[in-house]
């Protein structure tokens, strides 16, 4: 990422600038410290569904580490998912910052009986869509001023 | 009535279709899901999304005001009253903690299945999630989260060492291995892994109960014994075995997978506070989730030989991945030690073999009961062997192949066995020579041809039967033993004994469906046990049949009753005198409106061969005592290789059984092709494949089993018949040998042909594709 | 949640216009065994059962193969009206599941759905079809490159449904042939090949080639199909052109194969298909 | 839950009526609403082939079928392969060659047969094994099944 590693850890520590950067996600609700509730859309071809997910921060080092805890259910618990995640945070030089990003899905119920393959490959263009969004959000000069 | 003596055909050996055939191919069979009571709910089940997870709380509130559900059944309305074979560790229904995911954790009876299924999903659980262990190696690391963190505390039914997370640890010590290794001229050693299979029996698990108005349990459901599934729901729920009364329908296939309980002591849960009837039917996604599967394996072997070809110790580490619960791991992991020396004589043998918990489903019984997982090792290390000394691998095994005359590991003693016969028959039928020289040679599709050969012994016995029979008014037959089947033609055999034994014709005897009501006991439909101990209480009670058929006849015709003698036909006549005669029926008549009474045999065996012998070496953690008849087979495979996609083609079999006496031929031939086809899956298709702790495959759109294009054309049964002295008849099992083989006898086959040995299991496309690839890149 | 059994084809759009979470029912082979997993819910089911006009296949006067919407995998595998070039998607209806499957299912339901591992898809590619559909803003042709999006997604609108498919008529003398491996009978496939071969004493004329089963869509490839004209058919060319289609793939890890394992499949299926095609759609 | 709505259907010729959800199967409704339990659940998902009947002579999944798009159909079951309280000839052939095991699969295999065996008298064995190759069998390897369809459609040609 072209921004210095605190913006960039500032910027992920805020969910109302994180959410938009989540496809699909709405409704980021604040449950108190370093928890988070939110809305999230998934479709897969004709299976259209929405995750009530809920994120809570379980360590956190400022400005280079983080890992998290992601737990979300379809209505009707048709499906659940848990995601434990982690992030790193490494300055590169004063304006430039790389992230590592691991995120380890796990999907119980309707969708985890489908489509393995299929499901992973989703998963994975899910974070790949998110982290380009993320970098253009954090690389645009509105957002700079609005940091800095 | 009774036919006439002189055209009397005695029905044991022949090959009569099934008692129940035309109830199957005309739609009239009834099978679990197919019953209904009036006034019947139906049920659905939550299931654990967790792998390992405190349950914290149910609440209930939203699925109760659900219009329709009647009752919901958890872990609040059960103790801890475990059940298992081995290890009591099992719940009902889970109780305090969930152990894999899909384990049942809520059900609710409803009056229809959508209402049922939409209320179960309303009961919110709070869980407190664990670390959990998801495999032999995660489990048995240090300090490793412990599965069943009161397993010291749990009642067990064997002795043997354990360890966090190690259910038993089985020992078994001969000679001294240590020092054999330095006489021997060939010492393989290899790790193989095999994989957890689904038993697929085509009918998802079902059970249907209903109470009576002194609360007393009615259970029809598809199992392997009505007597063991008594027993497990009444200690499960806290009952009296008289409060429940199980039945068997017809089964839609089992294969171990129904030997203990299924789903019924949920449902009699649910029959229990809706008091009325309910019915729970998994579907298949859940069936595959929730019920159990084979052992997934590791082992290591280590097998030394001779230039002669003397194989001179084996030493063997054995680890089974049982799940979540130990169900029946302590006696397949026993059994894996038991029989990972092979059907051979080697001096030196030392085995440890463990079943390991996981978070997982749970892994039982299945066909082959441990035979299999070690077959894959031994039976590919002495092929290894033959081809370093040169020797030709049929001849290698007739070299070290057991003799009838000599003991097992700890001293049981092999009887009558024809481990021999069944390896030189295979060898003529298959035309063994010709074909393995032909293997060499590439065909003209760019493919190969090759042939395999593999052995195995198992056990035909173990535990305890019953029989009786009752002769009716007009000298027709009732005979109930309580032995229930699972579709492999038991019910047909066992009256075909009943009708030799009493000399009369299949048509005169009616066959007691399992009750443990009315049904003598039967420890199970398992270990390839019900002809051969069901069979021999069946032949006992016709004995004491004839006997009081005898007595009764002497007082008819006031003569001695060693002038007597049964005549075919259903007649006893005095000898010597022809034309004096009377008919069963007469003497029933007798028996029953003049003297003596109604004629009843019974008779009531375990199985009596000989146990260990401590003095012959060290055995631990066995935890069966007696454990059957030593039963034989030799089983050669020939497939065609894909050498540029990695596919395995089975072309033809050749399955040679030690069987003692085939009671009804066809039947043994069909048992054989069904194992037989289950071993090529097992082999080449299988495999339960699991993704961050969930079963990502459970259903047939993803776990495949094979169809009539995959499975081999050609299965040829060779049965050889040397009568086993205790046996019905002469006869012994068929059920498990077919299974165990065939992987070996394919590993070896492709070996013989690419020369790459492949030690995982199933031998997929893309495995065999790789290896081949590494062997031209070396 | 109702049923309907629309007589035409206005009608069951005019339905689907109604209620944008309605779906058509062709022979329900892939939707209801979507409904019975219950992946899929919809609030309305528009059977095309009834719908004669969307049944059966016709040879235009340019030798077009026309192929309405309804017509069973089974009556297209055993069609006697392609030409030996569009035999193709016969040749891929043939090996579709099993035969119940191909009684049932029809090729509008199946490429509607569009399984990435299913069988119409690569071959409807080699054959250079147009999807046809229909909607409320009227009728459209979408050629099968671009009808295929993504996993189950197609370039159907809502309220559009597939009426027909149009298979060009071959070039002269063309042979074709469909090669499928699967890790047993009747299984999705674990990758699938495709091929249309127009040759002249040796010299390849016209090549078209896809694989299934690879990526989220059929793949077919430009330089792989020229490559081969220019080079003709020989173990290098075709490793060369499949380096091409490789580059295209992103095949998905399962329990059918490892993507690895995919790839390797590729220059395997495509040299067989391109012998079967030369023997007459023969292994 | 969808209103359920009046489903008149033909099964073995004769007509059954019940009141059904537009979405249930014609597997649900045959075995819960008409009890012709004959026709088996294996796996819901069309790949097992134990719910396989005849629509209009040709074989089908009863789990992949909705009934409510059944109506004016031929529906054929296995309880209606006998005649007049005769065994049909493939049935007689299961019967003889040990054909059925666990029997489950039987009905569905039944159905698929009797399909094959008016296809043609003079299958080989590949076309026979072709023609049963959507219903799985987990007890018999198949050998026993395809005998007794071999001895009723079986030709020279193998």
């Amino acid at each position: 990422m072209n921004a210095p590693v605190d913006r960039v850890w500032e910027f992920m520590m805020d969910p109302d600038r994180m959410a938009p950067c989540v496809p699909g996600c709405s409704d980021v609700e604040v449950l108190g410290e370093n928890k988070y509730r939110a809305n999230v859309k998934v479709a897969v071809g004709p299976i259209k569904t929405s995750f009530k997910v809920s994120v809570e921060l379980t360590e956190q080092n400022a400005p280079t580490y983080a890992a998290s805890v992601t737990r979300g259910e379809e209505g009707g618990k048709a499906s659940m998912l848990t995601a434990n995640s982690e992030l790193r945070l490494t300055s590169v030089n004063s304006d430039e910052t790389e992230v590592y990003y691991l995120s380890e899905v796990s999907l119980v119920g309707r969708l985890g009986k489908f489509g393995l393959g299929m499901m992973k490959k989703k998963a994975k263009a899910i974070g790949e869509e998110f982290a380009e969004s993320f970098r253009i959000q954090i690389e645009t000069p509105a957002n700079r001023a609005k940091v800095g | 009535m009774s036919s006439d003596t002189a055209q009397y055909v005695n029905p044991v050996g022949q090959d009569l279709p099934r008692l129940e055939a035309r109830e199957k191919i005309t739609g009239r069979a009834e099978y679990s899901d197919d019953l209904s009571l009036p006034g019947m709910l139906h049920a659905a089940v939550q299931q654990s999304p967790y792998a390992h997870a405190r349950i914290v709380s149910y609440d209930l509130s939203a699925a109760l005001e659900v219009t329709g559900v009647v009752a919901i059944f958890t872990g609040d309305d059960i103790g801890y009253d475990y059940i298992g074979p081995f290890v009591h560790d099992e719940t009902a229904i889970a109780k305090g903690k969930v152990r894999y995911i899909g384990e049942a954790v809520a059900a609710v009876a409803a009056v229809d299945q959508e209402t049922a299924r939409r209320a179960v999903a309303l009961i919110d659980i709070e869980y407190e999630e664990f670390p959990a262990v998801l495999s032999i190696d995660e489990a048995m690391a240090e300090g490793a989260p412990l599965v069943h963190d009161n397993f010291d505390d749990l009642v067990r039914t064997y002795e043997a060492d354990h360890a966090p997370n190690v259910m038993s640890l089985m020992q078994v010590e001969e000679g001294d291995v240590e020092a054999a290794w330095a006489g021997c001229d060939v010492v393989i050693e290899g790790e193989y892994e095999t994989q957890a299979q689904c038993h697929t029996y085509m009918e998802p698990c079902s059970a249907l109960a209903d109470i009576d108005a002194n609360g007393k349990f009615t259970v029809w459901s598809g199992n392997q014994s009505v007597f063991h599934l008594q027993a497990n729901i009444a200690q499960s729920l806290d009952l009296p075995m008289s409060k429940v009364r199980c039945v068997t329908p017809r089964v839609g296939g089992a294969f171990g997978g129904k030997m203990e309980q299924t789903i019924q002591p949920i449902v009699v849960g649910l029959t229990r506070k809706a008091k009325r009837p309910v019915k729970l039917t998994l579907s298949r996604e859940q069936d595959f989730e929730m019920i159990r599967s084979r052992h997934p394996s590791k082992v290591w072997m280590k097998t030394g030989a001779m230039k002669d070809g003397t194989i001179v110790a084996r030493k063997v580490d054995i680890r089974l991945d049982a799940g979540a619960y130990g169900d029946d791991s302590p006696g397949v992991a026993g059994i894996c030690a038991l029989f990972c020396r092979g059907p051979y004589h080697i001096e030196n043998v030392s085995v440890e073999s463990r079943a390991v918990y996981t978070n997982k489903l749970r892994a039982g019984a299945f066909r082959g009961f441990g035979g299999p997982q070690v077959a894959i090792a031994g039976e590919t290390q002495i092929d290894e062997i033959a081809e370093r000394i040169g020797m030709d691998p049929i001849d290698l095994r007739l070299k070290n192949a057991a003799r009838p005359d000599e003991e097992w590991l700890g001293g049981l003693v092999l009887s009558k066995s024809a481990m021999r016969e069944c390896l030189t028959q295979v060898r003529d039928a298959s035309d063994w020579v010709k074909r393995r020289a032909a293997a060499t040679e590439p065909l003209s599709n760019g493919k190969r041809r090759s042939i395999g050969i593999a052995c195995l012994p198992h056990i035909s016995g173990i535990l305890t039967s019953g029989a009786i029979i009752r002769i009716l008014e007009d000298g027709t037959a009732v005979l109930n033993t309580g032995a229930v089947d699972n579709g492999q033609g038991s019910d047909t055999v066992l009256v075909q004994m009943c009708a030799g034994a009493l000399g009369i014709d299949v048509e005169q005897i009616s066959l007691a469906t399992p009750d443990t009501d009315s049904s003598p006991y039967n420890w199970g439909t398992t270990a390839s046990r019900n002809t051969y101990m069901a069979g021999r209480a069946v032949v006992g009670a016709a004995r004491s049949v004839v006997d009081q058929l005898k007595e009764r006849a002497a007082t008819m015709m006031e003569c001695a009753l060693e002038d007597l003698e049964m005549r075919p036909g259903g007649f006893i006549g005095i000898t010597g005198v022809p034309d004096a005669q009377v008919s069963y029926g007469d003497i029933s008549g007798f028996s029953h409106w003049v003297a003596h009474g109604p004629v009843i045999g019974s008779d009531s065996l375990a199985f009596d061969g000989e146990n260990f012998d401590p003095k012959r070496g060290f055995i631990k953690g066995f935890p069966f005592g007696r454990i059957g008849a030593w039963i034989f087979a030799a089983q050669a495979v020939e497939i065609e290789i894909d050498e540029a996609t990695g596919k395995i083609t089975p072309l033809e079999v050749w399955s040679a059984h030690d069987i003692g006496k085939a009671i009804n031929p066809a039947s043994v031939a069909g048992q054989v092709e069904g194992g037989v086809v289950q071993g090529i899956g097992f082999a080449l298709y299988e495999e339960m494949v699991w993704d961050t702790g969930r079963l990502a495959n459970p259903s047939l759109m993803d776990y495949k089993i094979a169809g009539t294009m995959d499975a081999p054309p050609n299965i040829n049964t060779i049965l050889i018949e040397e009568p086993d002295e205790f046996g019905p008849f002469g006869a012994k099992g068929i059920g498990e040998p077919p299974i165990v083989g065939i992987a070996p006898a394919i590993a070896n086959a492709l070996t013989h042909a690419t020369g790459i040995r492949l030690k995982q299991l199933p031998m997929t496309p893309e495995r065999v594709l790789n290896a081949l690839q590494e062997k031209n890149e070396i | 949640m109702k049923l309907h059994h629309p007589r035409s084809i206005d009608e069951a759009v005019s339905l689907l216009g109604k209620d944008g979470e309605a779906r058509c029912l062709a022979g329900g082979a892939t939707l209801v065994a979507m409904m019975n997993a219950d992946l899929l819910a919809p609030s309305g089911l528009v059977s095309l059962r009834d719908v004669e006009t969307l049944k059966g296949i016709s040879i235009e006067a340019d030798g077009t193969a026309v192929i309405g919407a309804m017509t069973n995998h089974v009556t297209i595998a055993e069609a006697t009206e392609f030409d030996s070039g569009q035999s193709v998607v016969a040749r891929a209806a043939a090996v579709i599941g099993h035969p119940a499957i191909r009684n049932m299912g029809t090729i509008g339901g199946a490429i509607a759905h569009a399984d990435s591992a299913a069988d119409y898809p690569a071959a409807l590619l080699a054959a250079d079809a147009v999807i046809c559909v229909a909607g409320a803003d009227g009728a459209r042709e979408i050629p099968a490159g671009d009808f295929f999006v993504d996993y189950l997604e197609t370039a159907l609108e809502e309220g559009e449904l597939v009426t027909s498919v149009r298979i060009p008529a071959a070039p002269a003398g063309s042979v074709a042939a469909y090669e499928k491996f699967a890790r047993v009978e009747g299984d999705f496939a674990t990758v699938s090949v495709a091929v249309m071969l127009q040759e002249n004493d040796g010299a390849i004329d016209d090549i078209r080639l896809a694989v299934g089963a690879c990526a989220p869509v059929p793949i077919r490839s430009p330089d792989a199909e020229q490559i081969l004209r220019r080079d003709g058919v020989s173990d290098t060319s075709i490793a060369a052109a499949c380096e091409h289609l490789a580059a295209l793939a992103d095949p998905v890890d399962d329990f059918r194969g490892s993507g690895g394992y995919r790839l390797k499949l590729i220059p395997v299926l495509v040299a067989r298909a391109i012998e079967a095609a030369r023997n007459g759609g023969a292994e | 839950m969808s209103e359920k709505i009046p489903l008149s259907l033909t099964v073995n010729g004769q007509t059954h009526q019940a009141f059904v959800r537009p979405t249930d199967t014609l597997l649900h409704v045959l075995r819960d609403e008409f009890h012709l339990t004959g026709t088996k659940r294996g796996c819901n998902q069309g790949i097992c082939g134990a719910c396989t009947v005849m629509v209009d002579g040709k074989i089908v999944r009863g789990c992949l079928s909705i009934a409510t798009n059944c109506t004016n159909r031929e529906i054929t079951t296995i309880e209606g392969i006998e005649a007049d309280g005769n065994l049909s000839p493939i049935q007689q052939a299961f019967l003889e060659s040990g054909a059925a095991q666990c029997g489950f699969c039987t009905p569905g295999m039944v159905m698929a047969a009797t399909a094959l065996a008016r296809t043609n008298d003079k299958l080989s064995d590949d076309q026979i094994r072709e023609g049963l190759s959507g219903n799985l069998c987990r007890c018999s390897g198949y050998i026993k099944i395809v005998d007794a369809v071999r001895s009723v459609c079986g030709g020279d040609a193998v």
